[in-house]
């Protein structure tokens, strides 16, 4: 078997994003299982765990599972991340943030065991700040952005990055930060409204997402201007604020709706035959298509693993190596059912994050469906890698690590 | 008569105030210590430390803490998140900043500054009673919580505003970071657990015990007799917030290795502090140890038995572990509501009284 | 006393499931009687009494074996409120007035369970006045700052105004000046009288329970070891040196008794 | 008018506001404290209970669909109906009422004249379990929450502003029918306590269990009684809350920002709920707009306590709490 | 009065010493509540000096101010010649005041031993280090005063509930050891508020010998509340009056119930 521990949390104050996204997750893998008999002829075996989005349940769940030839560990929460990068690596077994946790650990020379793909926050605030650059026509000169963020490690990410890119466009940047859990952000969109930033963008988690929605409608604040970080763009997010969240944006890194085949075949073979993990309402949301983008890839990695290794059982080791020259092609995408649904993956021993894509999705609330707005941007490098070069170096030094050549 | 305390009988003072003046109790106590010191570490594996073991003696530790200003001074706190904190901040600068000194020194010294966080914190106590001070321990709280998270210098600049523990060791046995053995991480920690009940029975079977607990029964009949309740409060501030302390000291560098703030040490580990010393028993140093069992274990055993065991969901498995756990509780309470402690003595007593009713 | 109004058979009580207290008492309390339960400290006079009202259950006391009827219905299980309704009231020991209440408050509270106008209720109050003037004054105040004897009156007269058929009264006369203990007799006996309200009253002063009771008992230990008409009571030898500390020779000094006497016990 | 001025204005109306989001959840708690001692930690998850129920019956949702499904393998989920919400409120209030029948049979009755702290940890206990319990009856989804509460900005206010000012204030509709609710609660609450004998009983029962039991009053009834009111503020203020973010675990979180409230009021004043809202929403509002910016904001969290700890220094009660007795 | 340091002979022929305390012109209010109006009296060592009253006269409010749990509003209080200055609770507990409390003020939580230790607290001081580990200090001083302990406990005969939780037992038991509590701290002067209530009469008796050994064995100089009176009468050497916060009697046993202002206040009859 290839055992695939699940750190899921469909308990818990962030309850709304875990559960599509375990359900996506576990509904691609059931597909494999039930359609092709497994990855190379072994079933795939997902262990659920249920953390609560708690680090200390987290680690329990990784004690409890590792044991076990797990091939590799998705923490579902920055704090697990950070909680797990050494422990793992000591340990031995593959980390696979996806677009949260350690940004730097895209560097591969440092992070040998973590993996970042597709896409960082600092790549993202920088797509953001793009998206807004060609809205406004080229130039922010002059604008103001205000950044409403959760204050904490994951919410003041981009700061960093958005402060050398205000530098760079000549915008202003307005910080608002917003304490956990935030139900109540009065203050910070009264501080919107008087102060009239042209764009708002939010890394917003939890309840926070629906509150800040609720009061950007509330004040009136254009939502087409206003983008959220890709934890900040679900269903789960929009719904409850009805009409008024109509327009609202924010980054994706994979395609919205259903129409890919294998969100078809999911639901005949999985759904409609009642094995679905969840209640199979959550079936192309948001959430839930994060969930199946990382089953697939991470099938395609276990394929790649099982190719090299010459073996159907493989190992942790196997998989990081094989993680390590992933290519998945658009065309691999297509084939595997997934045609359009995300851009070609190549990562490298180097740079453990890829395609560092982003785009733009957009709510529709009368329709309530997202449709991705934009192509797939690049993030501005030249800023983003020497701070990811910076704050990987630096975690090298404090714990010793000597960094890989990579060649 | 399962159970005798016929035929001890203490012939000196000191004899009597022993911690277990009954024989059997005091071998079973011994008992104990040597299977936690000398066999335990043997048969210690990954999953057993970092998921049960660590945890259990680092809550216990805080429990102490905990349990000598609720417990046995009465000043309710819900604070102790924003304590631990001070203590894993504390150890994770000095970590940093002398790594040469050994890390021992470090968890005690964090004790130490948050022992002078904890004096601070608890001046208002002479004025703020009940729950009222307990609401306003949280000022405290969500204040330091604030802090760690707003100025760099806490976290040492990192890009993220996590703290991570560098390797350090003790006799050149690592203790921390990622490169550790179960067993040392340990007996480390049961080190210092140890360490804190004994210091903890030894402050409150004597002078200092007694005045805490005169404050804690009637404060004002304690002044009028002669306690100085300045004194008696911030010396209870000052020791609980030193255990509470190293507990986070522990909490960060051994056990979890890094750790975020606000996620770490919210409002909730308050909670859970206090959770563990009330079903535990307040005033009452074993009630600590059983306290953050039952905190800890039970809901790894729900799991266990509900996921593992019958096959269940993992979400309704974890509604129900609630509804069990807040079931437990309050029956642990109509049963007995001075805690498991209390519960123990009280089938003691019955066990003493047996076959014969009363 | 062929059919008692209150009837304790043969009760055991035991607190915290393992304390055991009273060893199988029995009283009878007659209707338009003053029963008094006489006994030393810890004897068990208060823990009776809270069997009688059911307020057993929240001090972790249980009855275990016999049984407590009044008016032939067994009531040592009920909820206490029900008692109350139906015409028991007790007046606990230590006073266990409403502290943040004024006085006046405290003694509306038991008013709660009578269905009667407000005009009766002013009227019932007034008369607790009447008895007590010393609350009138100081009836605004709240009464956690009342001194002891005026909590007494309160707590006395807050039973009063709930106009019950049975008052169980813990130590009335404790800390009260002796002119008010002789008052508040007499408003036993006049309320006895004029009312046909029948009491129960545990006291330590049995000089006094035995001038205004009928009939006795006297509880050692948690056992009835001896009762009688008051009057034969208070002519008993043991109970004349033990309760009522007169030898043959008339009062003793308190100066005068020399030596720690043993107690003498009739069992233990 | 200068600008800073002008906006220190509205930071401050809006602070009045949320105040008496903050006040809505405070009352729960005296209602409770005041009538039995009891600090009540479950008052967070109650309205979340009270919350996701009302949705639940809304939308007609199965309860413990997801258990219902997992044991017997059904395909349960909605009944297909849709109840009015009028009608879904007054529903949930006969759960809400059940709920505190229950608590009261099962837990507060077992537990007269326990010490406070004892009483505090059993309605953790209570809390957990109805964290449970609400999950696995209703799921653990967000849920949208949709009884036709106005929100958004007031438009009069708006533009009577902006011609008096030339800068229209922002309040936001929901608010104002939050600020009507927490008047009309308050009023009938206070003249249920002032003029019913009920009232006076309820702060009697707070004072002494077992005094209260011998003059007559029933603990049960009472604790039925107030159980039932904080449940129906605890829907008041759930509906209210959740109307801004949706139902979801996080409402049981508001549990906190009341906190700070009723230290500053007084755990037993129902007008103290009030005024200290108030306080602490126009406090922590300001604050943060003029403090704030300076250390980097997300100073609210602390800040309310900060400020009813400075209030309690000097009444240790709060400022309509009942003054503690200290006598010997 | 200018017998300060003039010596005394009571009734029975016991010596009395010089003033220890005296109270000047004390007045305390509560809000409108007039407790105490301009009171003066004293206390002389070694004497037993009643206090009695009606109900709410002010008595307890007097040993509150002579405790110092209450601040006079206007009046000194002399101690040991000087005035004392306002001062905490616990600091004239220091100087060697003791008392007991009228509704019984215990420390529940603990053992009969323990509360009777809290008797001792004053006296002592080993560092927190020494107590932490239990050793030198902090155990000598603990098996020291212990010792003292344990006789305060033979004495008041109470060694059989010695390691009881004072919360189970009964009144009676609960205020002879609160008086154990007191005695323990070996105290100069000795408050008593309402020692003998809730008691029967051979209980008032066995109370009564320890009050009179205490005073005569340890020369421990007592003031008592009580409202007995022949309690009052048998065991006093001075009496004082209160009504209504005044003071209308003082003197000695006899002189005080044959004043007819005490007669038509509070005896209600002539006492015999
Ligand atoms: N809640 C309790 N838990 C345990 N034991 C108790 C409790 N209440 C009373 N007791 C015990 O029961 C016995 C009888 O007590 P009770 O109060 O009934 O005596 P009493 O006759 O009223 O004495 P007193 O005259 O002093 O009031 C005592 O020995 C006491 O220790
Ligand atoms: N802290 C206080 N606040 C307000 N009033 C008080 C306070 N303390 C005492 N009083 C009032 O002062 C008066 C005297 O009370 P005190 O307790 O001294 O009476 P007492 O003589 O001891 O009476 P008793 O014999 O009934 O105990 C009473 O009327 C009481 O209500
Ligand atoms: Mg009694
Ligand atoms: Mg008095």
């Amino acid at each position: 078997d290839l055992t695939i521990p699940a750190l899921n949390y469909r308990t818990g104050p962030y309850a709304p994003s875990g559960i599509p996204y375990a359900d996506g997750f576990s509904d691609y893998m059931t597909l494999l299982n039930e359609r092709d008999g497994g990855i190379g002829g072994e079933m795939v075996n997902v262990v659920e765990c249920e953390t609560a989005y708690n680090t200390e349940k987290g680690v329990e769940c990784y004690e409890q599972t590792k044991g076990d030839n797990a091939l590799l560990y998705i923490p579902q929460s920055t704090g697990i991340t950070y909680q797990l990068i050494p422990k793992a690596s000591a340990d031995g077994i593959p980390i696979w943030s996806l677009a949260y946790g350690r940004t730097s650990a895209v560097n591969g020379k440092v992070f040998e065991w973590v993996f970042n793909l597709p896409v960082t926050y600092w790549d993202g605030a920088s797509v953001a700040v793009k998206y807004a650059m060609e809205q406004e026509g080229g130039s922010l000169e002059g604008k103001k952005i205000a950044l409403v963020y959760h204050n904490s490690a994951y919410g003041k990410e981009p700061i960093r990055t958005l402060e050398k890119l205000s530098e760079k466009h000549g915008f202003e940047l307005v910080l608002l930060a917003v304490d956990h859990p935030g139900q109540e952000q009065k203050s910070q969109w009264l501080q919107v409204r008087q102060q009239r930033p042209d764009y708002v963008f939010m890394w917003g988690w939890g309840v926070m997402n629906q509150v800040a929605i609720q009061e950007a409608a509330n004040v009136r604040f254009p939502m087409d201007k206003f983008i959220g970080i890709w934890w900040s763009g679900s269903e789960a997010d929009v719904l409850p604020v009805g009409d008024g969240a109509n327009g609202y944006k924010s980054l994706t890194f994979h395609g919205a709706g259903t129409d890919f085949p294998v969100f078809g075949e999911i639901k005949s073979t999985v759904i409609d035959a009642g094995k679905a993990a969840g209640d199979g309402t959550k079936w192309g949301e948001v959430g839930y298509n994060k969930g199946v983008y990382t089953a697939a890839v991470l099938a395609e990695a276990i394929r790649a693993a099982q190719e090299a290794s010459g073996k159907s059982n493989i190992s942790p080791a196997d998989l990081r190596d094989a993680l390590e020259s992933l290519e998945v092609t658009e065309a691999r995408f297509e084939e595997i059912g997934l045609g359009g649904f995300a851009p070609a993956i190549s990562l490298s021993c180097a740079s453990h994050s890829s395609p560092r894509l982003a785009a733009i999705q957009q709510w529709n609330a009368a329709d309530k469906t997202w449709s991705v707005l934009t192509d797939y941007m690049e993030p501005d490098f030249e800023i983003v890698d020497p701070l990811i070069e910076e704050d990987s170096m630096a975690y090298a030094s404090e714990n010793g690590i000597e960094p890989r050549s990579c060649e | 008569m399962i159970y005798r305390e016929a035929g001890d009988f203490s012939t000196t003072y000191q004899q009597d105030s022993q911690t277990f003046p009954i024989r059997f109790d005091r071998y079973r106590y011994y008992a104990i210590l040597a299977v936690a010191f000398l066999l335990v570490p043997f048969f210690i594996n990954d999953y057993w430390a970092n998921a049960i073991l660590l945890p259990f003696l680092i809550y216990a530790i805080a429990a102490i803490g905990l349990n000598i200003l609720v417990g046995y001074c009465g000043q309710v706190s819900l604070g102790t998140g924003g304590f631990m904190a001070v203590g894993a901040y504390a150890c994770y600068k000095l970590m940093t900043s002398f790594p040469d000194v050994n890390i021992f020194f470090h968890v005690i010294l964090a004790g130490f500054v948050t022992a002078g966080v904890g004096v601070i914190f608890g001046l208002p106590s002479l004025r703020i009673k009940g729950f009222y001070l307990a609401v306003a321990t949280l000022a405290a709280q969500f204040f330091l919580v604030w802090m760690f998270n707003k100025f760099g210098w806490f976290y040492n600049y990192s890009a993220s505003g996590q703290i991570n523990a560098p390797e350090r060791s003790v006799f050149g046995i690592v203790v921390t970071g990622p490169n550790t053995h179960a067993w040392a991480t340990y007996l480390f920690c049961l080190v210092f657990c140890v360490g804190a009940a004994l210091i903890a029975r030894n402050l409150t079977r004597g002078t200092m015990g007694r005045t805490w607990m005169a404050i804690r029964d009637m404060d004002i009949a304690a002044e009028i007799i002669g306690v100085n309740p300045l004194k008696a409060k911030m010396t209870a501030f000052a020791v609980s917030s030193f255990f509470v302390g190293v507990a986070g000291a522990l909490f960060f560098s051994v056990y979890l290795g890094a750790v975020e703030v606000t996620e770490a040490f919210g409002i909730q580990k308050s909670f859970i502090v206090l959770f563990m010393i009330i079903i535990g028993g307040m005033g009452s140093i074993f009630g600590s140890f059983a306290g953050a069992a039952f905190i800890v274990l039970l809901p790894v055993f729900l799991k266990n038995v509900l996921v593992g065991g019958f096959g269940w969901a993992t979400d309704v498995a974890a509604h129900l572990e609630l509804m069990i756990l807040g079931g437990l509780i309050i029956t642990f309470l109509i049963l007995e509501p001075h805690g498991l402690a209390a519960f123990w003595k009280t089938i003691k007593e019955k066990l003493r009284l047996w076959p014969f009713p009363h | 006393m062929d059919d008692p109004l209150l009837d304790v058979s043969n009760i055991e009580v035991i607190y915290n499931h393992v304390i055991l207290v009273l060893k199988g008492v029995s009283l009878k309390v007659p209707k338009g009687g003053i029963t008094a339960l006489l006994g030393g400290n810890g004897a068990g006079k208060t823990t009776t009494l809270k069997a009688i009202s059911a307020l057993l259950h929240s001090e972790r006391g249980e009855v275990t074996k016999g049984r407590v009827s009044y008016r032939g219905e067994t009531v040592h299980n009920s909820d206490p409120a029900d008692l109350v309704r139906k015409g028991v009231i007790q007046v606990m020991e230590g006073r266990h007035c409403f502290e943040h209440l004024t006085v006046e408050e405290n003694l509306l509270t038991g008013f709660y369970t009578r269905k009667a106008s407000k005009a009766e209720m002013n009227a019932d109050l007034e008369k607790v006045y009447s008895y007590f003037p010393r609350l009138k004054e100081r009836r605004k105040s709240q009464a956690g700052y009342t001194s002891g004897g005026e909590q007494q009156m309160c707590a006395i007269g807050r039973a009063m105004m709930a106009k019950p058929e049975t008052i169980l009264l813990d130590e009335p006369s404790m800390g009260l000046a002796p002119q008010l203990v002789e008052e508040i007799f007499g408003i036993v006996k006049e309320l006895n009288e004029r009312e046909g309200v029948t009491f129960l009253l545990a006291e330590q002063n049995t000089n006094v329970a035995l001038r205004f009771a009928h009939y006795g008992y006297i509880l050692e230990s948690g056992r009835v070891v001896m009762d009688g008409p008051a009057a034969e009571l208070r002519e008993n030898p043991d109970v004349k040196e033990f309760y009522l500390g007169m030898s043959d020779e008339g009062r003793k000094s308190f100066r005068d008794v020399r030596s720690y006497r043993r107690r003498k016990r009739w069992l233990s | 008018m200068p600008d800073q001025v002008l906006f220190a204005m509205e930071v401050t109306l809006n602070g009045l506001m949320a105040g008496v989001l903050y006040s809505l959840v405070a009352l729960g708690f005296v209602l409770i404290f005041k009538a039995s001692g009891i600090f009540n930690y479950a008052q967070g998850v109650m309205a979340l209970f009270a919350a996701a129920t009302l949705v639940g019956i809304m939308d007609g949702q199965v309860p413990f669909s997801h258990l219902i499904n997992a044991i017997f393998g059904t395909d349960l989920h909605h009944f297909g109906w849709h109840v009015p919400a009028l009608l879904a409120i007054v529903l949930t209030v006969g759960v809400m009422i059940v709920l505190a029948w229950l608590v009261q049979k099962l837990v507060m009755r077992h537990l007269v004249n326990q010490e406070p702290i004892i009483l505090f940890m059993a309605t953790i206990g209570l809390a957990y379990f109805l964290e449970g319990l609400s999950d696995l009856m209703w799921g653990s989804s967000i849920k949208t929450l949709d009884v036709g509460l106005p929100q958004g900005i007031n438009d009069t206010i708006d533009r009577v502003t902006f011609d008096a000012f030339g800068y229209g204030f922002f309040i936001d509709n929901l608010d104002i029918v939050a600020a009507i609710i927490a008047a009309l609660l308050v009023i009938a609450l206070m003249a249920f306590n002032q003029y019913t004998k009920e009232g006076r009983a309820l702060r009697a029962v707070a004072d002494d269990h077992q005094a209260a039991l011998s003059v007559g009053i029933s603990l049960n009834f009472i604790w039925v009684l107030v159980w039932s009111l904080a449940g129906f503020v605890a829907l008041v203020a759930g509906m209210m809350w959740g109307a801004k973010s949706g139902v979801q675990f996080s409402l049981s979180l508001i549990a906190l920002k009341a906190l700070p409230v009723l230290m500053l009021g007084g755990f037993t004043s129902i007008p103290g709920a009030i005024v200290g809202g108030l306080i602490i929403g126009v406090g922590e509002k300001l604050f943060e707009f003029l403090i704030g910016p300076m250390v980097g904001g997300a100073t609210e969290n602390w800040f309310a306590y900060v400020l009813a700890l400075l209030f309690l220094v000097f009444r240790p009660q709060g400022l309509f709490g009942e003054k503690i007795i200290e006598r010997v | 009065m200018s017998e300060m340091a003039a010596e005394q002979i009571t009734a029975d022929g016991r010596r009395i010493g010089p003033v220890v305390m005296e109270m000047k012109n004390i007045t305390l209010r509560f809000g409108g509540v007039v407790a105490i109006q301009d009171i003066s009296f004293d206390i002389r060592e070694g004497e037993i000096r009643a206090i009695i009253g009606p109900n709410g006269a002010g008595k307890s409010s007097m040993l509150n101010v002579i405790s110092g749990f209450y601040v006079p509003s206007e009046g000194e209080v002399w101690y040991k010649g000087a005035r004392r200055p306002a001062m905490k609770p616990y600091m004239v507990a220091r100087q060697g005041i003791a008392r007991t409390f009228q509704n019984i003020a215990l420390f529940e939580g603990m053992s009969v031993l323990d509360n009777v230790m809290t008797g001792r607290l004053t006296r002592m001081n080993s560092s927190m280090w020494s107590q932490a580990l239990w050793k030198g200090r902090a155990e000598a001083e603990e098996v020291a005063n212990r010792e003292i302990a344990e006789k305060v406990i033979d004495f008041l005969e109470i060694q059989h509930i010695r390691k009881t939780p004072v919360a189970r037992l009964p009144y009676g038991l609960k205020k002879r050891v609160e008086l154990a509590r007191a005695l323990a701290a070996e105290p100069t002067i000795l408050l008593l508020d309402e020692p003998m209530a809730g008691m029967n009469v051979e209980e008032k008796e066995d109370m009564s010998r320890f009050i009179l050994d205490v005073n005569d064995e340890f020369g421990t100089t007592i003031a008592l509340i009580e409202h007995d009176m022949g309690v009052v009468m048998d065991l006093s050497d001075r009496v004082v009056v209160m009504d209504y916060g005044k003071k209308i009697g003082d003197g000695t046993p006899d002189e005080v119930r044959n004043n007819q202002a005490v007669i038509d206040a509070y005896l209600g009859v002539a006492h015999d």
